[in-house]
């Protein structure tokens, strides 16, 4: 299957999958919510118990999928629930993200960001940013499955 | 070599003989010099086709692995170059294999020959391959021709990590470690780097495009020693067993090299056997620069029990952000 | 016997690439392999063995052959359509040409493969005679001639001129298309050429193995045989032997989930590989020696035993050259008093 | 396949408003193992939750998906809402969408689309579920307390009063912590030990507790209900039972250059001393760093004057090891350096003070038995200048970010009782803001100001120095009349920072408890659980958690006790399923979760496992449910797949990301 | 105006816990009209104008006590530097000229100030 270039007539929408941890970004997320700060609806969350629980393979996975843009949100260094969980991942996520760079993937479509249950504002702001950044890289065609690409029609 | 191959066969003939070992892991010849198979040995009448020679690139210590599980008496002998203990020290760290039940004869190694390069240089219906230190003499149906050895090295010979044997029993003539200077491993990884992402992209898609998903990489990597591959694991939610689409060979390989990471000691195994030659080491020596730079010099394998750098932290650590810093976009 | 200048050899691919698709070696990445040509393609003439065989042209290693569609609680198949465009696939070597025909017999006798088949009814196969045969090519031994490599045409490269010779209808129909940029050739230097490569081909070391413990009759003798302990046991259990194998035919289906519909393909399995044919209980094949015995007893045993004798090998030396621990074949042929030189 | 309901809540109009919840229903009623779905205005409704019960019995659910507010919200009530109606609680699944989605979306359309979609990935995920089965564990009826100050008694008391036993560790040689060195408590200035040593001699006399002074906690294990403690107990080279605390010794040890902790280093003590008159337990201690005998191996008169023989320098440190179900932190408090504040000569003049050092001259044990002197030159002040919030408020390297919450009330007891003994001596309070909510603290602050004349000014000291006549010049500011203030002052008492004590880090890392950036230990929820620790088992009183008072210690020190007993008076406890758990077909034992496991919760065993027929013995991993928290760390670290986690799988994840990127 | 101010010096006067420790511990003070810890207050209110027409900008000596004392990193010397940069850059090419500066000394400067003067007002 091909996909149709002909997607300039429309406003480009990007997929974002987001990785919370369920003990500080989740609930900044739900913190973002109680509080009414915005950000884009393209952003989807997944609540996973600790940022170390986010294994390469779904940053991947959700790239194959057709996901423009993965964002990985824990609890700042220092403050893991887990007390060290985010410093594995931190690891794991300069690993991963060099590697995809490395292969000449856009850096800017991979994000680790560390956002505390107090910060709804900056989970909204993180989301508004990096939405903005991966809408303005455009649609993720270096990294995807193209059997996935939803067909332009 | 000659002399290196009859010392070892001299000795592990005696310690057959005195039932030191039970077992000898070793290379046993082929049809044309450098065709050598990696064999098991249980007899001296069986050690007769025991070869040492400059092809004997392939690292024993996997086979170790299943050797051990299979032993029940006595001990194998496993003949480990240099840079094979490396290998053989990060599976003894992950309880891979055991100690005890393995005899390591260390065998000096003066790098070892790639017949891809040299068939790459146009040479072909080769037959014999000489080995006279600084050139080799190389025997065709098309008649004979030469070549400089160090043309000839083995990707991972060109920057040899040490001379030294990191874990062995006993040593047979051992080269002393090299004077002159090492080819800088990192060159090709920090080439890459300095390239646009645009550059970089059409490297590596032109290189793993060319991947069949044989397998071959995974499969002789002795880090790569599990019980079951993801890949192969139908509920692991990322099984294949082909590139249906360019993605799949690039998960495939960024997955391989993120779980080898830390854990990867550099020998080499899977460019080497990779029959569409694609530069597989340049994906582990990527993960081996970041850590180096990131997180503090590691070899894996120097040292047996040492924490892998992903099982590992500090608390200022780099944010990942550092990606974002560094080189070109 | 036609001829045309190899300079102007560029020409002729294009005009075939314009009424077909046109498969032939190229260069990329460093290894040559069969691949669509484009104009900026080169042909590597010179390389004599693709790493991956000329299969993949008809048995790709990975094609859909159905998608469902789910919408609401229906759920709507979407057969793919058979290919049917007229595929020209130049520079054949002679064992590629005769692996077709063992292909054949496995895909398109009934039930037939309508894939294979519809590929393969479409496809012109252009051969061309091995100028250098290499070390590690044994086609001989399969009653192969790398002077005469068949199919629809046969070519030879000599001097500056490449040799044209037509042998099919199929073969004839695209030469007559041809005709204008083809000349008459005289036969003399081609027959030249067969006798030097025939005489190259006596010297090739493995060309005197000899088959005679082998064929249909033999499992009995064979597969409790004490030599496949010692062949199998280096064996790293990777699908490289049969990847790059003309003749291994054994593919998978699986299906994928692109999230808008289910894709159901087919892709090439090795029985190497330790879940080859795994079932629930299992695999039937829990050892590597098994795994390993069964791709040499396939060969050179079960599959004359169910094709008239036919080896599905035909001695290209592809396993030879790119096992990573160099067992193939022609150990395995020898370890069973194949060796006769 | 699943057969799983999905539970469309309105929450009012809070989701109804902006995503269309009939456009939901319809949308996943098609979603595979779906075979019901509705919508309700309030799912966590008694009728919302009759709904489901109904629904599951009804239509025979398997699974239950809810999309509504944060799981963090009511997962647990819609969890036993199935459990009700004979279902696996850990067979439901919650799509946020109200915090995730009508709340931060305007367009109905959009906010719908992504409501579907949040639904389809948490019907992916249920579709994978699986009933989960809590575990169990064995309490041990014992309570551990780190630090004998009065948070830690009250808490001792308290737990012990409960028919608990206790054991107190307590680094110095006596329990009582800060509180033993004040004088005087605010705002009801009754004496500080006459309120505290009945307290501690209650915790010395009680029988279910028993004090491990001049200890430390050296290493913790197990978890929640089975805590392996090892405490040190340091040689203090006197025999408890034989000591009578006669204090002979302490006069007639030679060695008195060092200073006395107690009383702030302002005078010294004997190598061999007990800290102080009420010491409990009153037994001596010897200090080996100063002890001439274990410097040149002569002297010993401590040994020769004590009748009743209990000097004994062989003595040597002794490891105890004990089980727990719960442990008290209680570890405190210590004063901030304010060495750093160089514009005070602090370090430079011996007038001044900190407001702990007041305390202890301002004591009638103290250094000067309570007569207020300058250090310098031992003479009646006239003036005293108390500079306030130093080393707290501010956001330099040399300060604290937080306020120390307990210098406005006692610089203005100090201030008070100053004035109301010494009416001669001028008392000057430079202040950025007096903070003194707590019942009857602001009118014992207007007190000072309004009975006992102290002069408040608003504003910062910029710098103090010695001036010519060897007094001390204040230089500081007024800020209500906008002038310079230059005061000449023979005292000046800085109200330093408090922080927390220097091993509590060293406490927390042992105990897998959170500390935050200043180095309190985190509560698990700081409003609803501000006494527990994240880590189960572990529980928080006084000073350790955060700056409190004596009064706001003693109400926290209870509580903590509370909880405490509430947990051991429970004989089992119940954990969570969502643990790590090893396939042993997969696993390959190489070592590495359990070295990233920050529970100590994985070991290996030699098995023998059943791979398809295959019998053969493997090393493979084993998790302790008990000890896992299911952070997941294992599980990346984890090459092959082998480790996964139950209720986050891997493949639930993966199902969750396919229904989002579909 | 006020964003000049902020922009210029980098600081954040909604920092300022009003402790007043920068006019504590300023050297300057009593030559000053507006005082250190004013400089925050203003800057937040806008009064620009005022400080603009302040003696204080040219008394301030840049010492940096008041930078070094800081508890909430406001470091107003940084605020009154902007306000007096504001001037420089109104004023454009007509700066003092050396001569001018004598007279603008006060013998109970420390020698310091003359320093901070001339570095100010040379050109």
């Amino acid at each position: 299957m091909q996909v149709s270039e002909n997607t300039e007539n429309k406003e480009f929408k990007p997929l974002i999958v987001a990785f919370c941890c369920n003990w500080c970004s989740y609930a900044g997320a739900d913190l973002a919510g109680t509080s009414r700060l915005s950000y884009p609806a393209e952003v989807k969350i997944i609540r996973v118990p600790c940022s170390c629980r986010v294994n390469p393979m779904f940053i991947l996975k959700a790239f194959e999928k057709g996901a423009d843009g993965v964002i990985m949100c824990g609890c700042h260094p220092g403050d893991c629930h887990y007390s060290t969980g985010n410093y594995y991942a931190r690891r794991r996520m300069t690993l991963l993200f060099s590697m995809l760079d490395y292969l000449g993937i856009d850096r800017a479509r991979t994000r680790v960001e560390w956002v505390s249950a107090a910060e709804g504002q900056k989970f909204s702001l993180v989301m508004n940013d990096f939405a903005k950044t991966v809408t303005e890289l455009g649609e993720n065609i270096k990294l995807g499955d193209l059997r996935c690409k939803k067909q332009q029609d | 070599m000659q002399k290196t191959a009859g010392l070892i066969k001299k000795r592990v003939l005696e310690l057959l003989a005195d039932g030191t070992v039970t077992k000898v892991l070793g290379w046993k010849e082929g049809d044309f010099i450098y065709d050598v198979t990696p064999a098991s040995f249980l007899s001296a009448q069986e050690a007769d086709g025991l070869v040492y020679s400059s092809f004997c690139g392939a690292n024993l210590s996997k086979y170790l692995i299943s050797e051990c599980k299979a032993l029940t008496e006595g001990k194998i002998l496993a003949l480990l170059k240099p840079c094979d203990t490396y290998s053989f020290n990060q599976l003894l760290t992950e309880h891979r294999i055991d100690r005890d039940k393995v005899y390591v004869i260390g065998v000096g190694c003066k790098g070892m020959l790639d017949i891809e390069k040299i068939k790459a240089m146009g040479i072909k219906g080769i037959t014999k391959v000489i080995d006279n230190g600084k050139e080799l003499d190389i025997k065709t149906i098309y008649g004979s021709k030469t070549c400089k050895r160090e043309d000839a090295l083995l990707e991972k010979c060109l920057c040899c990590k040490s001379k030294n044997f990191k874990a062995f029993d006993e040593i047979i003539d051992p080269e002393p470690e090299t004077k002159e200077e090492k080819a800088d491993r990192f060159a090709k990884v920090s080439e890459l780097e300095a390239m646009t992402a645009e550059e970089r992209y059409a490297f590596w898609q032109e290189q793993l495009s060319k991947c069949i998903r044989c397998n071959a990489c995974r499969n002789v990597c002795p880090a790569c020693s599990c019980m079951k591959c993801v890949f192969d694991n139908p509920v692991s939610g990322v099984s294949s067993k082909a590139n249906t689409d360019s993605f799949e060979e690039k998960m495939f390989h960024i997955i391989r090299a993120f779980h080898v990471a830390g854990r990867c000691t550099d020998c080499g195994e899977c460019s080497r056997v990779c029959p569409q030659n694609i530069p597989l080491h340049l994906l582990n020596r990527k993960f081996i620069k970041d850590i180096n730079e990131l997180y503090g010099e590691y070899q894996a394998g120097e040292e047996v029990g040492s924490r892998a750098p992903l099982a590992d932290f500090t608390f200022d650590d780099a944010e990942p952000s550092v990606v974002n810093e560094r080189g070109n976009s | 016997m036609k001829k045309i200048e190899k300079a102007k050899l560029n020409d002729l691919l294009a005009r075939l690439a314009e009424a077909s698709t046109l498969y032939l070696p190229v260069r990329k990445g460093g290894k040559v392999n069969f691949a669509k040509w484009t104009k900026d393609e080169e042909y590597c003439a010179d390389e004599l063995k693709t790493v991956k065989s000329a299969k993949d042209v008809f048995f790709p290693q990975s094609e859909n052959i159905v998608s469902f569609k789910r919408e609401s609680s229906k759920i709507t198949i979407l057969p793919k359509e058979l290919p049917t465009d007229r595929t020209v696939i130049f520079g054949v070597r002679a064992c590629d040409a005769k692996s077709f025909d063992i292909l054949d017999s496995v895909f398109m006798s009934e039930p037939a493969d309508s894939f294979y088949t519809a590929r393969r009814n479409s496809a012109v196969i252009i051969t061309t005679a091995c100028s250098t045969p290499e070390e590690t090519c044994f086609c001989g031994v399969f009653g192969i001639d790398p002077a005469n490599p068949g199919a629809d045409i046969q070519t030879w490269f000599v001097g500056e001129e490449l040799f044209w010779e037509a042998l099919s209808e199929k073969g004839k129909a695209l030469t007559e298309e041809l005709s204008d940029m083809l000349s008459d050739a005289d036969e003399k230097e081609v027959e030249d050429e067969k006798s030097r490569i025939s005489e190259i081909t006596k010297q090739l070391p493995l060309n005197g193995l000899s088959l005679e413990n082998f064929g249909g009759d033999k499992t009995n003798e064979l597969f409790d045989a004490a030599q496949w302990e010692k062949l199998s046991q280096s064996c790293i259990g990777c699908g490289t032997c049969t990847f790059v194998c003309p003749t291994c035919q054994c593919y998978d289906i699986r299906d994928y989930d692109t999230g808008n519909d289910i894709r159901r393909y087919r892709c090439w399995d090795s029985c190497m590989y330790s879940d080859f044919t795994m079932c629930a209980h299992g695999t039937n094949r829990p050892t590597q020696l098994q795994r390993f015995r069964q791709r040499f007893m396939h060969k050179l045993v079960y599959f004359p035993a169910n094709n008239n004798g036919e080896f599905s090998c035909v001695g290209c030396g592809r396993c030879v050259s790119s096992c990573p621990i160099s067992m193939n074949i022609a150990k395995v042929i020898k370890s069973f008093g194949g060796d006769n030189k | 396949m699943q057969r799983i309901g999905v539970f469309v809540c309105w929450c009012g109009s809070n989701i109804a408003a902006t995503v269309d919840v009939d456009a939901v229903v319809e949308a996943v009623k098609n979603e595979p193992g779906v075979c019901h779905a509705q919508n309700y205005q309030y799912m966590c409704s008694e009728a919302g939750q009759g709904l489901i019960k109904n629904a599951i019995k009804e239509h025979n659910l398997t699974g239950i998906v809810v999309c509504s507010c944060s799981p963090r919200m009511h997962e647990a009530t819609f969890r036993k809402t199935a459990e009700q109606a004979g279902l696996n609680p850990y067979m439901v699944e919650i799509a946020n969408i109200r915090e995730h989605c009508s709340w931060i979306h305007k367009d109905k359309k959009e906010a719908t689309e992504k409501a579907v979609i949040l639904a389809r990935a948490a019907i992916a995920k249920v579709n994978l579920n699986t009933p989960l089965r809590p575990g169990e564990s064995m309490v041990t009826k014992r309570a551990l307390v780190i630090g004998g100050g009065i948070a830690g008694i009250q808490s001792a008391l308290d737990i012990a009063d409960a028919g608990y036993p206790v054991d107190i560790v307590e680094k110095s040689p006596t329990i009582g912590g800060k509180m033993a060195q004040l004088d005087k408590t605010f705002p009801t200035l009754d004496c500080a030990a006459c309120i505290l040593t009945p307290k501690m001699v209650e915790a010395a006399q009680h029988p279910n507790i028993n004090i491990y002074s001049y200890s430390e906690v050296e290493a913790v294990t197990g978890f929640v209900g089975n805590f392996d403690v090892k405490i040190k107990k340091k040689a203090r080279f006197v025999d408890e039972k034989k000591c009578t605390g006669c204090a002979v010794c302490t006069a007639k040890c030679p060695s008195r250059k060092g200073g006395n902790e107690f009383n702030c280093n302002l005078d010294n003590r004997g190598a061999i001393y007990i800290p102080f008159a009420q010491a409990v337990p009153n037994v001596a201690c010897i200090d080996s760093t100063r002890c001439i005998h274990f410097k040149t191996g002569k002297c010993g008169i401590c040994e020769k004057s004590c009748s009743a023989g209990a000097v004994n320098f062989d003595q040597k440190d002794e490891i105890i090891e004990q089980k727990y179900g719960a442990i008290v932190v209680a570890t405190g408090f210590q004063i901030s350096d304010v060495t750093k504040f160089d514009e005070f000569q602090y370090t430079k003049h011996p007038d001044v003070i900190t407001s702990l050092e007041l305390e202890r001259i301002m004591n009638a044990a103290g250094p000067t038995k309570g007569t207020l002197l300058r250090m310098s030159n031992k003479e009646h002040p006239k003036d005293i200048v108390f500079i306030q919030c130093v080393g707290s408020r501010g956001n330099t390297c040399r300060d604290k970010t937080y306020c120390s919450k307990i210098c406005c009330m006692y610089t203005a007891k100090h201030a008070m009782l100053i004035r109301e003994k010494y009416p001669d001596v001028n008392v000057h309070v430079f202040y950025i803001d007096v903070r003194t909510p707590g019942k009857n603290f602001d009118e014992f602050y207007r007190r000072a100001v309004e009975q006992y004349n102290v002069d408040y000014i608003k504003g910062m000291v910029g710098k103090v120095w010695e001036n010519e006549e060897g007094r001390l010049t204040v230089q500081g500011v007024d800020l209500l009349s906008n002038r310079r203030i230059m005061l000449d002052t023979d005292m000046v008492v800085l109200a330093a920072a408090i922080e927390p004590s220097e091993g509590v880090r060293n406490i927390a890392t042992m105990l897998t408890a959170s500390i935050d950036t200043n180095d309190f230990l985190t509560e698990a929820h700081p409003k609803l659980r501000p006494v527990e620790s994240p880590t189960a088992g572990v529980f928080l009183s006084g000073v350790c958690q955060g700056p409190k008072d004596i009064p706001e210690t003693v109400s926290q020190a209870g509580a903590a006790a509370v909880k405490v007993v509430g947990l051991l008076a429970k004989d089992k406890l119940v954990t969570s399923p969502c643990t790590a758990n090893a396939n042993e077909l997969m696993c390959n034992g190489c070592s590495t979760c359990e070295r990233v496991c920050p529970y100590g919760a994985i070991d290996y065993i030699d098995k023998e496992v059943n791979d398809h027929g295959k019998r053969e013995v493997r090393r493979i991993a084993r998790v302790n449910s008990a000890l896992c928290h299911g952070c997941g760390a294992c599980t990346v670290a984890c090459p092959s797949g082998a480790m996964d986690l139950q209720g986050f799988s891997n493949r639930q994840i993966m199902a969750e990301v396919d229904a989002i990127c579909k | 105006m006020s964003e000049d101010i902020i922009a210029i010096s980098g600081i954040n006067p909604r920092q300022c816990m009003k402790c007043g420790k920068c006019s504590a511990t300023c050297p300057a003070f009593e030559e000053m009209d507006i005082h250190p810890h004013q400089f925050a207050s203003m800057v937040v209110e806008g009064r620009i104008d005022e400080l603009l027409a302040s003696e204080s900008i040219w008394k301030c000596l840049s010492c940096f006590a008041c930078v070094e004392r800081c508890p909430r990193s406001v470091e107003p010397a940084k605020l009154i530097e902007a306000v007096r940069v504001s001037v420089l850059r109104e004023r454009g090419g007509s700066f003092l000229s050396p001569d001018e500066i004598p007279a603008k000394l006060d013998p109970e400067l420390p020698s310091q100030a003359i320093a901070a003067a001339f570095r100010k007002y040379r050109k």
